[in-house]
């Protein structure tokens, strides 16, 4: 199981090397097909994990490398589980970037950072030593900065160094904390921290590299920013990896690790709340429809933070099953933004309409996902939206459940408002046909796979339960001590 | 094992005095004497490192050296970087001239540090300085610029401010001990457990300050900024990558760690004088639109790093300060060599004159965004290890307020160098730039090496902290 | 009487520095200069300040030697050096002010001069006290002859332009 | 096949048979309307084949969402008349393909939604009933597009609307499940035991009220009413979705809590203003399609009020007027679709004696008229007397007098439409196809004899109801003050709507002063622009809050960050730069600073 995980790491972040080689020796035309078969090779990996994790078998290893600092991994549902979506919806990505991204000049250095990408958050994923949590994070970050600008106009490789900056700074300040709680307890094994109340201001550290990660208000203009990227890169930031690592990093430090104090936790929900409710005011006013995107992905962020940070049964199953969903969800939205990009030249959805009967495919693709990032049944997004709220309210916090369902309104509003301004209406301007069976593809995959993990939604069901299960033995043994 | 010792002071010189002979027969011979004359060092430095154990010495002519641990950091820093400028200057000093002349003086420079940092001799330490400078000195003005030649001027003026402070101050201490030899000083000066001698406290400032200057360490910074970019960049990537450090920093290591008695204030001193130029080289960094001065700046900003480090006072902090060492050494001087690169191509150093290079010049870029990296503590780059050190050492200090303008620093870091890599290298090409093309190959060849170090650095850093730094940290806290 | 000489070489050497106009005859001559007063030194038996006067002295020659050059180059520098010139004496005042300062905290400070240590003969301290600093001498000498050369190449690249 | 399977055909092969139809019927959409038709009568022969043997699953899911379905005797009922609904809707679909702008849509939304029509009546979890639920929001959206692009903002208010009140249903269903410990859908706790209670039952209310179309979310349904095809609207928004709604409201009412005065005030009041929001406009609309609409809505009024009674007749009623007034509906809109397939429009002033040349689709209506205005022995008429018989009982006598009201109104307003429709003159001869007149015949016929089938059904009703000994319905038709109440009712209405035609060139005209007298005439006035819309109003307050936000809260943070910065570069620049002049004396000023301050350093302490 431990070299398995470790497999998953290094077959993507080793194997990343390969591509530009391969594209110094001239072999240009491989290097997409070779990353698609990293990033898979990296997902079918995860395959056999997904028994022992159901199992509820754990697993730890560990290689001493100085003093305090040792690359060690940590195997459990949560892990396996994030890993596995990500994988996943990087796998449909990376395919789809074979139709997105061909003749555009930088082929090879776009394929290797997001092979080095996804090993990233593999190695982030199963990683348990704070230091090396870091070390990927930010390598997730340099990955991100490259890959925002890699069209290259100068105001998208400044957009690029904010996003860039923006992360950055927000992780060393968590690296601060990190010290912080070292000279605290002496440690950097999150095993090791687990039942440690954290101090203030370590928190308040750990939480600004979290929150500059996730995208959370207010440190999140670089995100929408981010959409000048091509959309497979917005894609991948906003589905399967990059905001996710915040929030994974919230599950794995708090909800299964240190203690916070009960004010801070309310100081976060309202947080969480503010950005949710902020960044879906931004989208319902946006008309670039990257943005629109971007704002709703830090709307379903903060969601999902919410799930998270109330530290109930229903409220972190629905936040593990939150970031499935929207991934599948949000990856299949910005994927269909690049079909249409690719078909009318323009991301202003003021000049878009009437799409529907040219790229039917899409339409449908598109629709599906938005509904589920709205939270309509039987798509996903419904129901984990239902348990994150169900959580709040099972925590006794009502109010900011009645807040959230509010802002879900919203997020209807704009959801429906962006499909009809694209897809409805009569045509303006003119516009090709669908993308290339391969891009069509991939987006009506994402679509089926959101429909799809509403229906059978037993099946990650049960992995996130044994996952929440996990938490409570840690939270139990924690109370035993 | 010992004579190694030897080679390594003796190579240098040699070949200088072969150069004129070599440089008759050809080009071809100058380059091949050059690199083996710097390559040798390194090779017999590298065998040197499994030898170690407690420490070696030597006696040539009668003269005694010795290596331990912490020589051995430096010697290793020293030797990799002059390899590797050497490589680069090759190619490089093509449209300078006066080849022969120019590698004769590098490897003067060399033999001048490697000295430096084997001798057991405060005087000695002095003179062999000086050896070094003067040839730097040259060397910065070795283009025969108008700003090159100011600069050297400049240079050597405020060194000839240093070099005298510090002859005062080795004339304090031989007054009071009556002996210049490490060993023997330590003994002598070893403090009684009362307060410190005010002659001592003098010979301290003296030596701060003197050292400092050759550091450039804020507020003695200021000669940097015009000496390292205007010198040839293989001499800026010399003088930043390791002439400040082993002018500056290794002298005030030996003088503050073994031999002067431990002074309390000293420590506060560093701390102070090491965040103000962590600070203020970053924000002066920020505002450069030179490719090189940019850099130069940011040179004084990790000497503040550094010297934080050391004035922490806990081994951690001297693990992280010399680790820096060892890291800035690398990625400076790739980053001044990839600097030179692009002013060997574009003549120019304005930053808002390029655009979009890295198309033309894929080595040149790759190895760019290495430095920049590893400077601003992005792992896995070797930079962040030792600024993690560094700011884990600040807070076991319980200086937190520094810690936290070290990260923010570093974060101002990130944010100029992406000022040169926005505007020099990532981007859409300048059309006035299309038909440039890569540098020499020997030339990318030298920075391929060094960012190839800067990552496996960053890496296998446990290996490079466990096998050479943390032994001198353990002898300059006092251990064994 | 050999002091007599030693000083009488020691004038004219010095006054030969300041009155040639070929910078190599003023460099034999400073160097010379040094070696003189290093000798008057070892005739008062001042043997370490005799070897010290000979390194430091090889050295700062130098020094002066690559600034000379260096300020043959500058004439047609702007106000950069203008102001420096005003600024210059009054560092250089400071400086002296508070070297008589400290020199004169220093005579009350030192209780006495450690004595002894650096005692022997000429050739014992040259040769087997500070044998390490002749090779330094030797390389600084490489250094200031390279050094020149280099910065002399400046006449065969306009001669060649020429 | 066991009967517990048999459960899952209803669900499963609409969906199956919309999956298949959408992509591959496009061009045929009459084969595609005979495959939807098969899989409803395979639905219903499933249900109807269960039903005797009562099956039941319970199948554990996802932890809440418990896959629970039974088929009881009472949803056997429900589940028959829902059945003819979806059978007649197919039939005139199968007929009326070619006045729909996109029909593939249209079937593939109606097999959806008829596919969560039967989840949410068989199931037994109120969170499968409400995934049900908001499966049948979406099809009522795509069913509504199936009008094309003009519908499509109808589509998207109802979506909105739909969308907004389940969530708002879906919270109290969170609080409930708190308040209840986990209890079903028979929990019974009172509204009295808490806020927390209290708050979630007007949740739940407003969601479930929503859906069958109460004030304040009923707006949707006359723009949809305009846009939609005639076939669409009869299915989902006239008859399946209330009775969902309605279904859903009896449970809220009678079974998941019991109401104290406060909670049967908050039903009363939104009773009694639905009934008033809608019938008064009615009268003076010139639109039959919007009059359908309009009518369709203030019934729902009538329901709430009954449930909201607490007597067995009441709720008895509410349920009966629910079937009856989906029969009559449908009915009224299948024959409404004939009439302006024929007239070329739904305007009143087109359709004067229309019905006179359609005799077969007149009929129809004049079937559903009379179930409308709730003659006997209708099923309208004994729905109406139970809900009023409820009032009666339970005391609410303010209620009561409302009410009544309102169905004066009502019969004045299906006045009127008669006489527009059997009006004198008209065209020549022409029925439209038989599917599209089988279908609100059939329909015409179930309103009517509703009273009769609903007597057979009485031991059924009165237990589901509550009544502890059957002859619920039985009571209605013996004497009472009611009779006179109904009475006076029927002739209040046609007087009133004799008095206002009186003096008019034609029918369609009748009401038409009210338009312009003094309060009211602006007040309708401004009803039909809108100005009252709770959807107008709240996407304009929602717009106005987020725009404030977004450029006062979210820009702002960009803004404040460069402002920062440039501030700071305009502050340093000069500082640090100037210092930096490349002044050799200058410099050598810093290092002495420099040595002055270390020496103070050192020798600070010392001193």
């Amino acid at each position: 199981m431990e070299s398995q995980a470790l497999m998953v790491i290094l077959v993507p972040l080793l194997g990343s090397l390969l591509i530009p080689l391969a594209g110094w020796a001239g072999l240009r035309k491989a290097t997409g097909p070779m990353a698609v078969l990293l990033i898979g090779c990296s997902h079918l990996l995860t395959w056999p994990l997904l028994g022992p994790a159901l199992a509820g078998r754990t697993g730890e290893s560990s290689i001493p490398l100085y003093r305090w600092i040792e690359f060690s991994t940590n195997i459990d549902a949560l892990a396996v589980f994030m890993a596995f979506t990500a994988s996943l919806i990087a796998t449909l990505i990376a395919v789809y970037s074979l139709g997105y991204i061909e003749h555009t000049e930088h082929e090879p250095e776009y394929y290797f950072i997001v092979t080095l990408f996804v090993g990233a958050m593999m190695g982030l994923v199963f990683s348990r030593n704070l230091i090396f949590l870091y070390m990927f994070w930010e390598i997730s970050a340099l990955a991100c900065w490259r890959l925002i600008g890699y069209f290259r106009d100068p105001e998208y490789v400044w957009k690029a160094d904010k996003a860039f900056l923006i992360t950055f700074g927000g992780a060393v300040f968590m690296l601060l904390g990190f010290a912080l709680i070292f000279t605290q307890y002496g440690t950097f094994d999150i095993s090791e921290l687990r039942g440690k109340e954290i101090g203030t201001a370590a928190l308040v550290l750990v939480m600004a590299g979290i929150f500059s990660k996730s995208a959370t208000v207010p440190l999140h203009t670089w995100l929408p920013d981010a959409g000048v990227a091509p959309s497979t890169i917005t894609s991948l930031l906003h589905a399967a990896i990059l905001v996710k690592i915040g929030l994974y990093a919230f599950a794995r430090l708090f909800c299964n690790g240190m203690v916070i104090a009960p004010e801070a936790q309310t100081w976060l929900l309202v947080l969480a709340l503010l950005s949710a409710f902020v960044s879906a005011s931004a989208a319902l006013h946006e008309t670039n429809i990257k943005r629109l995107l971007a704002y709703s992905t830090v709307s379903q962020i903060g969601y999902t933070f919410l799930g998270l940070m109330v530290f109930t049964h229903f409220g972190y199953i629905g936040a593990l099953l939150y970031i499935m969903a929207h991934g599948f969800a949000k990856g299949g939205l910005f994927l269909c933004a690049g079909i249409i990009e690719h078909g009318t030249h323009t991301k202003d959805m003021t000049k878009m309409g009437g799409l529907f009967r040219k790229m039917p495919v899409t339409g449908v693709s598109y629709l599906i996902c938005a509904l589920s990032i709205a939270g309509i049944p039987p798509m996903a997004g419904f129901f984990s939206k239902y348990f994150v709220i169900n959580g709040l309210v099972e925590g006794g916090r009502i109010a900011i459940a009645t807040l959230a369902i509010l802002t879900a309104v919203v997020t209807l509003l704009y959801m429906l408002k962006s499909f009809r301004m694209v897809f409805l209406g009569e045509s303006r301007g003119e516009a090709h046909g669908e993308g290339s069976p391969v891009m069509v593809g991939v987006v009506a995959v994402l679509a089926v796979l959101t429909l799809a993990s509403g229906f059978l939604l037993q099946l990650p069901y049960d992995l996130v339960k044994v996952a929440d299960g996990q938490r409570l033995v840690n939270i139990v043994s924690l109370l035993w001590r | 094992m010992e004579s190694y010792i030897g080679w390594i002071l003796l190579v240098p010189p040699i070949a200088v005095l072969l150069m004129p002979w070599a440089s008759r027969l050809g080009g071809w011979a100058a380059n091949t004497l050059a690199i083996v004359a710097a390559g040798l060092p390194l090779v017999f430095t590298l065998r040197l490192i499994p030898a170690l154990g407690g420490g070696l010495t030597y006696e040539l002519f009668g003269a005694h050296f010795a290596l331990d641990s912490v020589s051995l950091l430096f010697l290793v820093v020293v030797n990799a970087v002059a390899f590797a400028c050497m490589v680069y200057a090759t190619s490089y000093v093509a449209h300078l001239g006066g080849r022969g002349k120019f590698f004769a003086l590098l490897l003067i420079m060399v033999f001048g540090l490697n000295a430096m940092l084997l001798t057991r001799d405060l005087f000695s330490l002095y003179l062999f300085l000086e050896v070094a400078s003067i040839a730097s000195y040259v060397l910065v003005a070795f283009g025969l610029e108008q700003d090159g030649i100011e600069s050297a001027v400049k240079y050597l003026l405020l060194s000839a401010v240093a070099t005298s402070l510090v002859l005062v101050g080795i004339l304090l201490v031989y007054m009071t001990a009556g002996t210049l030899e490490f060993a023997a000083l330590g003994a002598a000066l070893a403090g009684t457990g009362g307060p410190v001698p005010g002659l001592l406290l003098l010979a301290a400032a003296l030596f701060i300050a003197g050292f400092g200057l050759k550091a450039a360490v804020m507020p003695f910074h200021a000669w940097l900024p015009d000496a390292h970019p205007s010198a040839p960049a293989p001499i800026s990537a010399m003088l930043s990558g390791v002439v400040i450090k082993v002018a500056g920093i290794y002298a005030l290591v030996r003088i503050f760690f073994g031999i002067l008695p431990e002074i309390g204030e000293v420590r506060t001193v560093f701390l102070i004088l090491g965040t103000l130029s962590m600070i203020a080289g970053a924000v002066l960094a920020y505002f450069q639109s030179d490719f090189k001065r940019m850099l130069a700046y940011s040179s004084i900003s990790q000497i503040g790093y550094i010297l934080i480090g050391l004035g922490l006072g806990n081994l951690l902090g001297l693990v992280g300060a010399l680790f820096h060492v060892f890291n800035h050494a690398l990625f400076k001087s790739l980053l001044f060599l990839n600097s030179g690169a692009v002013q060997y191509r574009l003549g120019t150093r304005d930053i808002e004159q390029m655009g979009g290079l890295e198309t033309r010049m894929p080595v040149t870029g790759a190895t760019s965004v290495f430095g920049t990296l590893s400077i601003a503590g992005v792992p896995p780059f070797n930079g962040f290890w030792s600024k993690l050190f560094i700011i884990m050492g600040a807070l076991a200090a319980g200086q937190t307020a520094i810690a936290t303008l070290a990260i923010l620093v570093s974060l101002f870091t990130l944010g100029y160098f992406l000022i040169i890599q926005r505007k020099v290298f990532f981007g859409h090409l300048n059309e006035k730039w299309r038909d440039i093309r890569e540098a020499p190959a020997a030339m990318s060849l030298a920075v391929i090496l060094l960012a190839a170090a800067c990552l496996l650095t960053g890496v296998f850093f446990h290996s490079v902290t466990r096998g050479i730094v943390e032994p001198a940290a353990v002898i300059l806290m006092g251990g064994n | 009487m050999l002091l007599w000489v030693l000083l009488g070489l020691l004038v004219l050497l010095t006054v030969g520095a300041c009155v040639f106009r070929d910078l190599l005859y003023v460099a034999v001559s400073l160097a010379l200069v040094s070696a003189v007063l290093a000798g008057i030194l070892f005739h008062y038996g001042a043997n370490i300040a005799g070897v010290f006067e000979l390194s430091v002295c090889a050295g700062l020659i130098t020094v002066l030697f690559v600034s000379t050059v260096g300020m043959t180059k500058d004439s047609d520098q702007g106000d950069e050096t203008r102001m420096g010139r005003g600024f210059i004496p009054l560092v250089l005042l400071v400086f002296i002010g508070l070297d008589v300062l400290i020199l004169r905290w220093l005579g009350s400070a030192l209780p006495s001069i450690v004595p002894g240590a650096g005692s022997g003969s000429f050739q014992n301290v040259f040769w087997n006290l500070r044998s390490a600093d002749i090779l330094g001498q030797v390389v600084l000498i490489l250094a200031g002859v390279f050094g020149i050369s280099a910065l002399f190449r400046l006449k065969v690249k306009e001669k060649k332009h020429e | 096949m066991s009967a517990q399977s048999l459960l899952w055909i209803p669900i499963l092969v609409p969906l199956a048979v919309a999956v298949f139809v959408l992509p591959f019927f496009r061009k045929s959409p009459r084969a595609g309307a005979m495959l939807g038709l098969g899989a409803v009568v395979a639905a219903g022969l499933a249900f109807w084949t269960a039903a005797p043997w009562a099956p039941g699953v319970d199948i554990p899911w996802v932890e809440g969402f418990t896959l629970a379905f039974s088929l009881t005797g009472w949803k056997t009922f429900l589940l028959g008349f829902v059945f003819l609904f979806q059978l007649l809707a197919m039939v005139y679909t199968l007929g009326a393909t070619r006045r729909i702008a996109r029909p593939y849509l249209h079937l593939f939304a109606l097999l959806v939604a008829f596919a969560s029509t039967y989840t949410v009546i068989l199931t037994d979890s109120l969170l499968v009933l409400v995934v049900g639920w908001e499966l049948f929001l979406v099809a009522l959206y795509l069913l509504i597009h199936s009008g094309g692009v003009q519908a499509e903002a109808a589509a998207h208010k109802a979506l909105v609307i739909g969308g907004t009140s389940d969530f708002l249903m879906l919270l109290g269903l969170m609080l409930f499940s708190q308040v209840s410990q986990g209890g079903g859908m028979t929990a019974g706790v009172g509204t009295a035991s808490g806020p927390m209670a209290f708050w979630a039952f007007v949740l739940i209310f407003m969601g479930a009220g929503a859906k069958a179309g109460m004030f304040p979310f009923h707006t949707w349904i006359p723009d949809a009413a305009r846009v939609m095809p005639a076939s669409g609207f009869a299915a989902l928004p006239a008859s399946l979705e209330k009775v969902l709604g309605i279904y859903f409201l009896f449970i809220v009412t009678q079974q998941m809590f019991v109401l104290d005065a406060a909670a049967k005030t908050v039903l009363f009041l939104f009773g009694i203003a639905t009934v008033f929001v809608t019938i008064v406009p009615a009268l003076v609309e010139k639109d039959l399609r919007k009059i359908l609409a309009l009518t369709a809505i203030s019934p729902v009024g009538f329901m709430v009020c009954g449930l909201g009674v607490s007597e067995a007749a009441g709720a008895a009623g509410a349920v009966l007027y629910m079937l009856t007034h989906a029969a009559y509906k449908s009915t009224m809109f299948f024959a409404t679709g004939n009439f302006e397939e024929k007239a070329g429009g739904s305007g009143l002033e087109r359709l004067l004696g229309i019905a006179r040349s359609m005799p077969w689709s007149g009929a129809a209506f004049f079937l559903a008229f009379l179930a409308a205005i709730s003659l006997p022995p209708t099923g309208g008429f004994l729905a109406k007397e139970l809900i009023l018989e409820g009032a009666l009982h339970g005391g609410h006598i303010v209620v009561l007098a409302l009410l009544v009201v309102g169905a004066v109104l009502n019969v004045a307003v299906f006045a009127k439409v008669i006489a527009v429709l059997w009006a004198p003159g008209g065209g020549g001869r022409g029925e439209a196809p038989g599917a599209c007149v089988l279908a609100p015949l059939a329909m015409g016929i179930v309103a009517v004899l509703g009273g009769f089938l609903f007597s057979r059904a009485d031991g059924l009703i009165s237990r589901v109801a509550g009544a502890h000994e059957a002859g619920l319905t039985g009571n209605v038709w013996h004497f009472s003050i009611l009779t006179v109440v109904s009475l006076g009712i029927y002739a209040a209405g046609f007087m009133i709507y004799a008095a206002a035609r009186s003096g008019r060139p034609s029918a369609a005209e009748a009401f038409a002063p009210l338009a312009s007298s003094p309060v009211l005439g602006p007040v309708l006035g401004m009803a039909e622009a809108k100005k009252f819309d709770g959807y107008e109003i709240g996407i304009r307050v929602v717009d106005a809050v987020t725009r404030v936000v977004f450029l006062y809260c979210e820009r702002m943070v960009d803004v404040i960050g460069n402002g920062v910065i440039s501030i700071g570069r305009f502050l340093l620049r000069p500082l640090l730069g100037g210092a930096h002049n490349g002044l050799y004396g200058n410099y050598l000023c810093w290092a002495l600073a420099g040595f002055l301050v270390v020496l103070f350093l050192l020798f600070g302490s010392a001193v």
